[in-house]
């Protein structure tokens, strides 16, 4: 049993492969709660980035700079009421967010976060990341369809259709992707290098396959990547209901739209829910067309120095952010009722100094390198979001329709023939 | 008689063209708690999916019986109440008022008090149309303008604060002029703020005016033509925008507008986008009205004589200027008491709301929130 | 404890073969009926995937073309009840019986 | 604009005009009560006749109002229409027979394709109780006119709805605050006060803190709204 | 790598297919009955990928309870199948339909267990599927030998399409 668990540090492929249950739940279990406080840091961040975009300072009570915030909101949001519509379908009520959450959090099965970091590799990965997360969409339409009110139920008839039209470009673009995985080209596209021979849908192959030909998806047969990964962004922008596609719970037209009769526990689930698909599909991006947890410039900074390097950023991110923290400490108001936050700043920051610290230990610090390059892409991201938020307005119905099947699905299909035919020649 | 007809709205349930599925007619309330009714404002939509066949408006919510409160209070009495209409707007509907009890006194407010009157009412003009462009950008989903438009009508309502001490309802003017002189400082205040917020209405307009989704989402939607806006009465940027080049501070000039240079900015098409465009350019001629004001402003006094207890002569007359949102009318009966015998208000915001039903027919539900943010209710206003 | 092998597969395939049918045969709701059909297919799917354990691929390659099939008449069957639905306010399945309207 | 060869587009029976004309004047002058009479006695010393006034508005008096469309429509209408002035305010008293025609007329002749307002007034002392004001603009004219009424309660006034679209919610809210009924309004209902209220605010009897007590403790369940 | 627990997940997704094929025809509300024919095709789903057949799996999911049942749910919201609920559900040829069809299925059984031909062909060995490379090997035989196949699905679902919209629209 102990060999077992402790034989698989030495091990280079993922828990799921090795057969390895200990490790495989352990791994679940670390997806889950470093997913749950993703999603707690991403509340806090949207709300401070939104506000520092529209000049103000967002929350600043709760905690020193709101950091606590996102926790007395789940607080509050688990203390309420919890109200269920007269009329309304009980049990499919009921389970409507849990259909989303699932769905939502099934996909981090595949989401490689390093070579080895990843529940399992599934041989058809991206199509079971993009079947899982399509399924978010049966929680939306029934939760709407349960509530038995007018509001809902436009909501889900707009985001079941929307979300199954974009799938579709969705979808196209990433067989663009895919299909780089297997094809070299040979005349001004030609990598010149030899890749794996064979195209992959695993998300773990996928990843290497970049590796091996030395670029980034994104990059690849210029522009061709880029407008796949274009198209695959903005589709996934609306696959989560995200501004400017926000319109399923549209709140100046729809109330809420598909939420607007949940409250307390169970809409926290659907906001959870939301996040996370914001993270998954932006983990698909970040592996298809930025190469994952590769490290910028893998295979052109080699050698012990750049190794070094790059393996230091982790704990130095953590130590900058760290001494950030400290630094706003250092400015709090002189004051006795601030003296509370003050120390709580300082605390905060030297726990993140300390984590920083702990991350430049040699062993650990090779270990986490992968995640930390993937979650800083992920991150990046995660901040196109907030600011599509702050930016853009909603679009209407029929103009989302159009943008879908009009503008990004032929935009897609180009893009995948030409990409064969670049990848061929 | 058949033009006219046209432009009749009601609600007619159980007709209608019908173009997927008959069975999916769905009658739904919108309001009167609702984020994007600016209030108590209760649409009762007929929609075939998402298509429109018809609205209802349900209005009344907020009715305060303005008319009624008039006829029980002296001249003097009643002028603060008028501020309570268009809250947003206080400042016009005082002007309006004190300007419709002058005439009926038959007195003139003197020179100073008149430029102060101009400037700030253009003050208010501009923070109504920041309000407006808020709250409309919010309602297409836009949320930051909002705060933009917050952050530098805050500046308008300091300058209010410090000249009478209230930030909305101001209660600036008296019958006769004006209650107090400008504070020390005032030109200063308000040449600043004209040099602040002009790049400030660049500002939103480099967010939306090009904005692809903001283009898209008010281009052609709404329509309203020129002949639709006279039949329904619609008046204010709502007809400028549909090609009638028509402002009461220029057709029929009261306080002292004919003295300053500025012009009446208008679009074509009538749609959304371009009441849009004519309050961007209304902001910069109101800007402009108070620069002239400002620089040219005379000294004297701010009161005209007028007698302790305004008792009117018998009589009636209608006054009307142009408020932010449309024409502004105060019909005043009087039977030489010194309470009116009868005070009408003709609001733009009620009359305006009626043209929803014409302007939403045909298009989508989330349009019914673009052109009742584009109508610039306030339903203070509506309701009375 | 026994071994599973494609027999049990089968199994369960005649199984939900016969709940299918059962559905088919017996409810008058026509979305119901399209849900049972998609059983059906669901079952002959799930035949062929356990005959390619014995027999290699073709098993699966034909699933996917039954999926395709089922996609096909999902949406042809779903717009014939739209179109029916507008026509009658039904969805009663034995209140189809006429060949045009 | 004025064409005044052009004939009336519909021209009334000529058997309307002088009876109408004969009731107005019948019906105005005896009324003159103490606390409100003040209009009335404005009108009534602003009879034809007395010769015109100065155009510039500084009376307290109404004066005659000569126009070259007043002098059409007393041609056409005769007494059945006064046209006044004051404090530079034309206004128009018409009939309550001939009101219809006459929007029509000043709609269609006379350009007047605004119409800023339809409001009543309340005078519980006289016989004809109501007096009915259309508020209209012509943009061609840059003009402002009001056109007046005088009814009685139980009487109802054509809807003009079909001449200016605007007036259906203003008509709405006449009907609304003082009961006056308008023929051939396609919704008559209550606009501002809800349906099924009791009485009509803005008439003089209507008490300034009376309310419908049954309504407001049917509808929201409270005592009494003060 | 090796499925684990093959027995226990056999019998626990079995179980799950049959709970939700019963309830799909026996729920007297369509949306209960889809969410329960959607449990059932993720249980297929589970079983496909015990069957060393993923790439089916994921089509399963993503076609089967991502797309067609997305479709249903939209149709009978569309519907409104109130009326529909308070009717009578079953026909009156139910308790011949259900002895005909409980028969098909028991004679299906049979064949299947006691028949020397069919237990003859399915002793067979189980023949080798990579599952690391079934998604390429699937997509091989689905150009290659099925290649005339494959160009009639797409044809087929192009005629689907038309179909679909002239069906549901009324003005084209």
């Amino acid at each position: 049993m102990l060999t077992s668990i402790t034989s698989y540090l030495h091990s280079n492929e993922t828990p799921g492969a090795a057969g390895n249950m200990f490790w495989a739940l352990l791994y679940i279990l670390a997806i889950f709660l470093g997913l749950s406080i993703a999603v707690i840091a991403m509340n806090w961040l949207e709300r401070k980035v939104l506000a520092h975009m529209q000049v103000r300072l967002g929350p600043m009570r709760v905690g020193p700079h709101g950091l606590l915030q996102p926790i007395a909101d789940a607080l509050k949001l688990l203390i309420k009421e919890d109200i269920m519509p007269a009329h309304a379908d009980r049990l499919v009520f009921w389970m409507a967010p849990l259909i989303t959450v699932l769905a939502a959090f099934t996909t981090f099965i595949v989401v490689p976060f390093g070579p080895t970091h990843a529940v399992t590799d599934m041989n058809i990965g991206i199509l079971f990341m993009l079947g899982v997360s399509s399924l978010g969409v049966l929680g939306i339409v029934t939760a709407g369809w349960a509530s038995n009110s007018h509001y809902p139920l436009i909501g889900s008839l707009r985001s079941s259709a929307q979300m199954v039209s974009y799938e579709v470009a969705m979808g196209l673009a990433v067989v663009s992707a895919v299909l780089m995985t297997s094809l070299h080209g040979t005349g001004v596209y030609g990598t010149g290098t030899t890749g794996s021979g064979t195209g992959t849908l695993s998300m773990i192959g996928i990843v290497k396959a970049q590796y091996d030909q030395q670029i980034w998806f994104a990059f690849k047969f210029f522009p061709l990547g880029l407008i796949a990964m274009f198209v695959f962004s903005v589709a996934m922008v609306a696959e989560t209901n995200r501004a400017p596609f926000d319109l399923p719970e549209a709140e100046s037209e729809l109330t809420a739209g598909f939420h607007t009769e949940y409250s307390g526990f169970r809409w926290s689930l659907f906001f959870l829910a939301e996040y996370s698909a914001m993270i998954a599909v932006s983990s698909i991006a970040v592996t298809l067309w930025f190469g994952g947890w590769l490290r910028p410039f893998p295979n052109a900074l080699t050698g012990a120095t750049w190794d070094l390097l790059f393996s230091l950023f982790p704990g130095f991110s953590f130590l900058g952010l760290g001494a950030l923290a400290l630094l706003s400490a250092m400015r709090m108001p002189r004051h006795r009722m601030f003296k509370i936050q003050t120390i709580g700043l300082a605390g905060f920051g030297a726990l993140l100094a300390l984590i920083g610290l702990g991350l430049l230990v040699p062993p650990l610090r090779d270990r986490v390198q992968d995640i930390y390059w993937f979650v800083a892409k992920v991150a990046v991201f995660m901040y196109l979001y907030i600011w599509y938020r702050g930016t853009f307005p909603r679009y209407r119905f029929d103009q989302l329709m159009m943008v879908g099947w009009k503008i990004l699905l032929p935009t897609a299909l180009a893009a995948l023939i030409a990409t064969a035919v670049v990848g061929v020649f | 008689m058949s033009e006219a007809s046209k432009y009749l709205s009601q609600l007619q349930v159980g007709e209608g063209e019908q173009t997927f599925l008959d069975s999916n007619e769905l009658i739904i309330n919108m309001g009167p708690q609702h984020p994007a009714t600016h209030g108590v404002l209760r649409v009762i939509l007929k929609l075939d999916g998402e298509k429109v066949l018809g609205t209802e408006c349900v209005i009344g919510y907020l009715h305060r019986g303005v008319e009624k409160i008039a006829e029980n209070r002296t001249y003097t009495m009643f002028n603060p109440y008028v501020d309570r209409m268009d809250y947003v707007a206080a400042v016009s509907n005082g002007l309006g008022y004190c300007q419709a009890v002058e005439r009926l006194l038959n007195i003139e407010a003197p020179p100073r008090a008149n430029y102060i009157r101009v400037i700030l009412t253009e003050l208010n003009r501009i923070s109504s149309h920041q309000l407006w462009l808020g709250t409309h950008a919010l309602d297409i989903g836009a949320i930051t303008p909002l705060f933009y438009t917050f952050r530098d009508r805050e500046e308008i309502l300091k300058i209010f604060e410090k000249y009478c001490g209230a930030r909305l309802t101001t209660h600036a003017f008296r019958i006769g002029g004006c209650q107090y002189e400008t504070y020390e400082g005032f030109e200063r205040d308000v040449k600043s703020f004209c040099n602040f917020v002009a790049p400030k209405i660049e500002e939103y307009e480099e967010l939306l005016t090009t904005n692809r989704i903001w283009v898209e989402r008010t281009k052609g939607v709404g329509v309203l033509s020129a002949a639709g806006c006279k039949a329904l009465g619609v008046t204010g940027p709502v007809l400028r925008a549909s090609g009638v080049k028509w402002d009461i501070r220029k057709a029929q000039p009261y306080a002292n507008y004919s003295e300053f240079d500025f012009e009446i900015p208008t679009r074509q098409s009538g749609d959304t986008y371009d009441r849009y465009m004519v309050r961007m350019a209304e902001m910069r001629q109101s800007l402009r009205i108070i620069r002239q004001a400002v620089e040219r402003i005379p000294e004297g006094p701010i009161m005209a004589k007028v007698p302790k207890v305004i008792k009117p002569p018998p009589g009636e007359v209608y006054h009307s200027i142009e408020a932010p949102k449309g024409e502004l009318g105060y019909f005043i009966v009087s039977d030489g008491s010194t309470q009116p015998y009868r005070l009408r208000v003709r609001p733009p915001s009620f009359v305006n709301l009626q043209a929803l039903d014409l302007m939403v027919r045909g298009q989508l539900v989330a349009d019914v929130i673009a052109v009742i943010g584009t109508l610039d209710i306030v339903l203070g206003e509506v309701d009375r | 404890m026994v071994p599973i092998t494609p027999i049990h597969y089968l199994i369960l395939a005649a199984a939900l073969f016969a709940l299918g049918t059962i559905g088919v045969l017996t409810r008058r709701n026509v979305v119901i009926v399209l849900m049972s059909i998609e059983l059906i297919l669901n079952a002959v799917n799930l035949n062929l995937v356990a005959f390619s354990r014995l027999w290699g691929l073709n098993g699966q390659v034909f699933a996917i073309f039954v999926i395709t099939d089922a996609a096909a008449e999902a949406a042809v069957g779903l717009g014939i009840l739209i179109a029916f639905f507008r026509n009658r306010e039904t969805v009663n399945m034995d209140e189809v019986d006429l060949l045009k309207w | 604009m004025a064409d005044e060869e052009k004939p009336a587009v519909t021209p009334p029976p000529g058997n309307e005009q002088k009876p109408g004309g004969e009731k107005q004047a019948g019906s105005v002058e005896p009324i003159r009560p103490a606390e409100h009479g003040a209009p009335e006695t404005a009108r009534s010393q602003a009879k034809p006749g007395e010769g015109p006034r100065p155009a510039k508005p500084t009376g307290a008096v109404p004066g005659s109002w000569d126009a070259p469309m007043v002098a059409r429509f007393k041609r056409q209408y005769g007494s059945g229409l006064e046209a006044l002035t004051y404090l530079g305010q034309d206004y128009l008293i018409v009939d309550r027979s001939l009101i219809g025609n006459v929007l029509l007329l000043l709609r269609d002749r006379e350009q007047f394709d605004y119409c800023v307002d339809v409001t009543a007034v309340h005078y519980p002392k006289r016989e004809k109780q109501f007096e009915v004001i259309w508020i209209l603009y012509s943009f061609a004219r840059n003009e402002r006119i009001r056109v007046k009424t005088i009814m009685a309660e139980g009487e109802s006034l054509p809807s003009s709805v079909q001449i200016w679209p605007t007036c259906n919610w203003l008509e709405r809210e006449v009907f609304d605050m003082f009961g006056i009924t308008f023929e051939g309004h396609p919704e008559l209902k209550r606009i501002l006060l809800p349906e099924g209220w009791n009485g009509h605010p803005l008439r003089k009897d209507y008490g300034i803190i009376q309310q419908d007590q049954e309504w407001v403790q049917l509808n929201l369940g409270i005592e009494s709204g003060q | 790598m090796q499925p684990v627990a093959t027995t226990f997940f056999f019998y626990f997704l079995s179980a799950l297919a049959l709970l939700g094929a019963v309830f799909v025809i026996t729920r007297r509300n369509a949306v209960h009955s889809a969410l329960a024919l959607i449990v059932t095709l993720l249980a297929l789903a589970g079983i496909y990928l015990m069957l060393y057949a993923p790439f089916v799996a994921g089509v399963q999911i993503i076609l089967y309870a991502g797309g067609i049942m997305v479709l249903f749910l939209f149709v009978i919201m569309l519907v409104n199948l109130e009326r529909a609920e308070k009717e009578k559900q079953f026909n009156q040829q139910w308790l011949i339909a259900l002895v005909a069809a409980g028969g098909l299925g028991l004679l299906f059984v049979r064949v299947f267990t006691e028949s020397k031909t069919v237990s003859g062909l399915l002793q067979k060995p189980l023949a080798q599927l990579a599952e690391s490379t079934n998604t390429q090997q699937v997509g091989i035989a689905l150009y290659g030998n099925y290649m005339l196949a494959f160009e009639i699905a797409s044809l087929l679902l192009l005629v689907a399409i038309v179909g679909a919209v002239v069906m549901a629209k009324k003005r084209i």
